[in-house]
């Protein structure tokens, strides 16, 4: 498996607070990969810092063997990195659908083909997509009505209308009721196995990550504090000292 | 009664509502052919209200420098007609041509340079952009300088005049309104809505944020530079700063009549455009002398008691009677 | 529906907004859109008190003969808000909605000149006396009158004062600061003509925006360059700030002219410093034009003090004459019809308490000469042409630490 | 063009009255922004009205002078009346767009401007005021740096009187409490400020502030009633450099600006002066973008 995203030495500074010290992060093509730590250790920061929502203070990531830190967020998506947010967002306004067509692969391509009406396969793929999420009978409602637990869906729908190689999913079981958490498990499966996509996932459900990841990292005060297969991890009593413990 | 109507709307087929008041509008300078002048400029403000509408409505761009489309039209046009020694149709046409070609690369350019720029500061760089524009305009002898340019008398009847350009005007608003008609249920007009959604979340989802900012500003340039040559001929008088870069008047009413008709929707400016113009003839008809003041207060109230516009409110009304339906 | 509705109210207050009036059969209706607001107001008011007084006079003595009709006078106004878009769209609307058939003219040349093209294309004669950009008429306008001298007019005196005193006048050297708006454009353009004339050298040329409040940069540039004049136009702010800031910045210069400085009541306001000043003025009240109507021109001025409780601007003075040419028109020409009062109107040759008005083809007045008003002691008097001068130029003016 | 930039050049002392007298108008812009500053760091709200509130300032100590008010007591007494107006005004209109968005205000105080612009015209008629304070000038270096005293007396009050409202928003009570309402309105609210009050007073303080400039304005310069919009374009411009809630910004900002625009007056002609200073505005923000885009945000 070739390595896909490597994150070599990132820091980053908020004023005298350092967010993320050095870390280093390894994503493999194909893989499900886990990011795990306290509130506070540094994880969206390190989600911004990939995604190129701020400069970062010292390392590099390189994605797909070529270097994206001084990219902004625009170029990084259309190489084919995508997230979700941990405060989902989606387009309130705008219907299910829509959410989903104006999310395609196609609207990242030429501005101006987006004068046609209809891009082949978008829309097919946009119920198939919805349908994959269970949000196939609220198609054509607006977005800003769903539940939390619904926009959470539609996000990671809208996020997988972008082909993405590599997928980054802050939080993807929080605010979801519990009932339904085995099934986005088996979702996200389903996506890295059938649609091929790679996933890096950020989550505080101990339970969900440990089926989940194949490979997990545990950031804590900003620094890489473990990393490696899931039992490991959760064996390593650093691990369960400032994480576990801290709960 | 207000909903009565409102269904009664819903019951006819829109291609059936925009033919009966494209054939009325057809009539309209027969009809009251000494409206026709008023009734030209009601569509010249349509076209501004429209415009102003896929920055500001369906983008979420303020802003307050459009007008400077339309004096670039209006100049473009008038340097044609004065320059070119065509016969008059000719140059008129060619003019136009120019207006439109002129304001369509102003707005790519300016809009490469300032469309990165988001919230009031793009609303206060544009104003900027703006006036500059017009004190520019004001110190170029070339063309007329602050003695501003007289356009050529228009050589057809007495009374064609008025016609003619009640109907070139008529057809810009309305190749303006089915262009846009057509860009909104594009997936183009999709990608405008992400962007005043979240557009930090439509970047994220790699949409050319900037490039279709950029697009969108272009496409009602060409409508406001050609609205922009057409109105320098209705006036027969350019100034460039009461004329043709008049950010104090035509800058602030596309805004005003945009939100007073409902922003971000198809038929809200044109609805706007209306009322308000209709309201603002009345002011100085019967309040000589009060008519700004008046045209001051109107304004506060708009945007004080409605801003959500006429077509905001109607929704809002439809969507509390029943739910939304596909 | 709705829409359609909404075009149906939209069609019936169009029309309440040209509200047609029915016709007096005994007046005769005059339109003029003049500035209520706006930055002309002031003079907007002026010419609008011109107008009204003469109208009042006229039907007072009976009004206008016309065949063996008599008719009263009327005028329709409109605001135009000092804008040259607001002013085409007015005369459309004073001709087409509300069928007048004679014009009055608006306040300044840029208002005509957005005018002009309109009330040309109808037919309808305008008699205008606040526009005299000569541009106006060099576009071969036949319906367009204007009792006024031309702009180019107003300055040439104190060039041909400065000239006609030298030994040498191709040595003089001149400092020009001109608004950047139709009418004091086109004074520049009479000045350097004149200069040109002379052989003049041109050393400073500055057109100051409209909104501008401080000239200190232009004035700083000619205290550098120590012209032997300053001219400056720009309405009543231009002579305002020119007076102040020339005072301020203790700008030396042997000779300044400007123009609405009898409007800006300089001397009134400012006193010692807006001494030597050179204004020009298309009128004064001490000048001994007189006609039957109002009398002397001194009369009128008593007249329009007792009426407005102000002293009579020259704005008004040629707001009155403009009507006094069109009652005098519809006379000769015996009827009503646009045509035939034009051709009267390009017949015009009367005596006014304003001066005489004569049109040349152009349609401008080449009977009346302007004036120079110099300050003196706090009062304005005519220094320029000789034939009229009250007192003797005062030239030139001291360096301001002998002041 | 260039033969006016050698002119000045080759001469020095007349550079410096250029820029002197620039830097003296630069002052009154100076005032009237900081009034701008403070109601759109505290209320959240463009205020567009501002050039009419500044130029009403300068018709209240032109009347108040008619009435034989001798002038160093016809600013305090503008200000304090124009405080009240301020006042007044928050609570007839202002109130309403406190939480609505900033284009909501910037329209609303463009209508209130054009109120405002046509009922002085209506009051006070539409000529050039201006008051002569017989102050005369003060000159040096052969004369060819002259700057009229009332000039010098103003630069000097508008700065004393940016630096009381400074030492007023650190140091008093009141003062304090608009600082906690500017920062989080909220959290002001519970700690039992009346920030509706504290709103109210804001407007009036910029109420007064300006009328403080009007009235310079009026002694030093010119007034009339459709002059104000280049003292908001002006304010708006020195805030947008400056940034919010910086006084010495704003100062530095307006004096340069005025500086500026006079030696771009002399170098350009007085026919571009205006345009450039906008121009100079939008290349501004088009440069401080490009900035942001190298640090992978935008300007807004």
């Amino acid at each position: 498996m070739t390595l896909l995203l490597d994150v070599q030495n990132v820091t980053k500074r908020f004023g005298g607070v350092t967010a993320n010290d050095g870390v280093s992060l390894q994503v493999r093509t194909g893989q499900i990969a886990g990011l795990i730590g306290p509130n506070g250790s540094g994880k969206s920061t390190l989600f911004s810092a990939i995604m190129g929502a701020f400069p970062i203070d010292g390392g590099e990531v390189m994605f797909n063997g070529a270097p994206i830190s001084k990219l902004r967020v625009g170029p990084i998506v259309r190489s084919g990195l995508v997230r979700t947010y941990q405060q989902t967002r989606i387009y309130s306004e705008m219907t299910c659908m829509e959410n989903m067509q104006v999310s395609s692969r196609a609207s990242q391509g030429n501005v101006l083909s987006l004068l046609r009406l209809k891009a082949r396969g978008v829309d097919v793929r946009a119920e198939d997509l919805l349908a994959f999420v269970g949000l196939y009978e609220k198609r054509f409602e607006h977005a800003g009505r769903l539940s939390f637990g619904q926009q959470k869906l539609l996000e990671f729908a809208m996020a997988l209308m972008c082909e993405p190689k590599l997928l980054l999913l802050d939080e993807p079981t929080a605010g979801i009721n519990p009932t339904l958490i085995n099934g986005l498990i088996d979702r996200l499966q389903r996506a890295n196995k059938e649609l091929g996509v790679t996933l890096l996932v950020i989550e505080h459900n101990m339970r969900v990550i440990m089926n989940l990841a194949e490979h997990i990292t545990c950031l804590a005060h900003g620094c890489v504090l473990a990393s490696g297969a899931p039992e490991e991890v959760r064996n390593d009593p650093r691990v369960l000292d400032a994480y576990l413990g801290a709960h | 009664m207000i909903d009565l109507i409102l269904d009664r709307v819903q019951g006819i087929p829109e291609w059936g509502l925009l033919t009966g008041l494209g054939l009325l509008a057809l009539v309209a300078p027969f009809v009251a052919p000494s409206l026709a002048t008023q009734l030209a400029f009601l569509w010249l403000m349509v076209v501004f209200a429209q415009t102003w509408d896929v920055l500001g409505g369906q983008l979420g761009y303020n802003s307050f420098g459009n007008v400077i489309f339309f004096g670039i039209g209006c100049y473009a046009c008038a340097v044609v007609q004065r320059d070119s020694g065509l016969p008059y149709y000719e140059a008129l046409a060619l003019g136009l041509a120019l207006a439109a070609a002129l304001a369509l690369v102003a707005a790519l350019v300016f809009g490469a340079a300032l469309l990165g720029i988001r919230g009031h500061y793009f609303a206060i760089a544009t104003l900027g952009l703006g006036i500059a524009a017009g004190e520019i305009a004001a110190g170029w002898s070339y063309i007329g300088a602050g003695s501003g340019l007289a356009m050529p008398l228009y050589p057809g009847a007495l009374g064609s005049r008025e016609l003619f350009f009640y109907f070139v005007m008529f057809a810009i608003a309305t190749g303006c309104f089915f262009t846009l008609r057509w860009l909104y249920g594009t997936r183009f007009g999709l990608a405008m809505n992400a962007i005043r959604d979240d557009e930090d979340k439509a970047e994220a989802m790699g949409l050319h944020t900037t490039a279709i900012k950029t697009i969108a500003w272009a496409i009602s340039a060409v409508f406001l530079g050609l609205a922009g040559g057409v109105a320098a001929n209705m006036l027969g008088f350019i100034d460039p700063r009461d004329v043709a870069f008049s950010g104090a008047t035509f800058g602030v009413w596309m805004v005003l009549m945009a939100i007073l008709g409902g922003k971000g929707t198809l038929w809200g400016p044109v609805i706007g455009a209306v009322i308000f113009h209709i309201t603002k003839e009345l002011f100085w008809t019967y309040l000589l002398g009060w008519q700004r003041v008046a045209l001051g207060l109107l304004i506060v109230a708009i945007v004080l008691f409605f801003p959500q516009g006429i077509m905001g409110w109607v929704k809002a009304r439809q969507q509390s009677r029943a739910v939304v339906t596909p | 529906m709705k829409l359609k509705f909404g075009a149906l109210v939209l069609m019936a207050a169009l029309t309440a907004a040209g509200s047609v009036r029915a016709e007096d059969p005994a007046t005769i209706r005059l339109g003029a859109a003049v500035s209520l607001s706006g930055k002309y107001s002031t003079n907007g008011v002026f010419t609008r008190n011109g107008y009204d007084l003469a109208v009042a006079r006229i039907n007072e003595r009976g009004g206008v003969k016309v065949g063996d009709k008599t008719y009263k006078l009327e005028i329709v106004y409109y605001d135009d808000e000092s804008t040259p878009a607001r002013g085409a769209q007015l005369a459309e609307r004073l001709i087409q909605q509300d069928g007048v058939k004679y014009l009055l003219g608006p306040y300044s040349s840029g208002l005509v000149e957005a005018m002009a093209p309109v009330t040309e294309k109808y037919g309808v004669p305008m008699v205008e006396a606040n526009g005299a950009a000569i541009s106006l008429f060099r576009k071969g306008y036949k319906y367009l009158f204007a009792v006024l001298s031309t702009t180019d007019q107003y300055l040439k005196g104190a060039v041909d004062l400065a000239g006609s005193r030298s030994a040498d006048p191709s040595k003089l050297r001149i400092a020009m600061a001109f608004e950047n708006d139709p009418f004091s454009q086109d004074v520049r353009e009479g000045v350097t003509e004149d200069a040109k004339r002379f052989g003049m050298k041109i050393v400073v040329d500055d057109k100051l925006p409209p909104d501008l409040n401080d000239m200190s940069a232009t004035l700083t540039k000619v205290k550098l360059l120590k012209p032997d004049i300053l001219i400056v136009s720009g309405h009543e702010k231009g002579a305002e700030t020119a007076v102040r800031q020339i005072a301020d910045q203790r700008v030396n210069v042997p000779m300044l002219a400007m123009t609405h400085c009898d409007s800006a009541q300089i001397a009134e306001k400012h006193g010692k410093i807006a001494e030597y000043t050179l204004c020009a003025a298309q009128w004064a009240p001490s000048l001994s034009y007189s006609d039957e109507l109002f009398g002397k021109a001194s009369e009128y001025a008593a007249l329009y003090e007792k009426t407005y409780k102000e002293p009579a601007p020259y704005q008004a003075a040629e707001s009155s004459a403009a009507v006094q040419v069109f009652a005098d028109a519809f006379a000769r020409a015996g009827s009503l019809d646009p045509k035939a009062v034009r051709d009267a109107l390009s017949q015009t040759n009367m005596k006014t308490f304003y001066g005489p008005i004569r049109f040349d083809e152009t349609g401008k007045n080449v009977d009346k000469p302007t004036i120079l008003y110099q300050v003196q002691d706090g009062k304005y008097v005519v220094v320029y042409p000789e034939k009229w001068a009250e007192a003797k130029l005062r030239t030139p003016t001291p360096s301001w630490d002998k002041r | 063009m260039i033969d006016n930039l050698l002119l000045l050049l080759q001469n020095p002392s007349f550079a410096l009255d250029v820029v002197l007298n620039g830097l003296l108008a630069g002052a009154i812009f100076a005032l009237a922004a900081y009034g701008m500053s403070l109601v759109w760091g505290v209320l959240n709200i463009v205020n567009i009205v501002q050039g009419e509130l500044v130029v009403l300032g300068g018709y209240l100590a032109f009347v108040a002078m008619g009435a034989g008010v001798p002038a160093y007591f016809a600013l305090p007494l503008s200000a304090a009346v124009m405080f009240g107006v301020g006042y007044g005004l928050y609570y007839t209109v202002i109130f309403r767009v406190v939480d609505k968005d900033l284009f909501i205000s910037i329209l609303a105080t463009f209508g209130l401007s054009i109120v405002i612009q046509q009922l002085m015209n209506t009051v006070f008629g539409s000529d050039v005021r201006s008051i002569d304070t017989g102050l005369g000038s003060f000159y040096m270096l052969d004369g060819a740096v002259t700057v009229a005293w009332i000039k010098l007396i103003a630069c000097a009050l508008a700065l004393v009187s940016g630096a009381a409202l400074w030492l007023f928003l650190r140091h008093a009570r009141l003062g304090q409490a608009i600082r906690a309402t500017a920062q989080n309105p909220r959290a002001a609210h519970i700690l039992g400020i009346d920030t509706g009050r504290v709103y109210a007073i804001t407007y009036g303080l910029n109420g007064a502030l300006c009328g403080a400039a009007g009235s310079l304005a009026v002694m030093a310069w010119t007034i009339h009633p459709y002059i104000g919009l280049p003292y908001t374009v002006r304010s708006f411009m020195i805030v947008v450099v400056a940034g919010l809630g910086n006084v010495g910004g704003v100062v530095a900002a307006g004096l340069s600006l005025g500086a500026l625009e006079n030696v771009a007056g002399f170098v350009l002609g007085a026919e571009y002066q205006i345009a450039f200073v906008f121009a100079l505005m939008v290349l501004i923000l088009v440069w401080r973008n490009w900035r942001a885009a190298r640090r992978r945000t935008y300007l807004s």
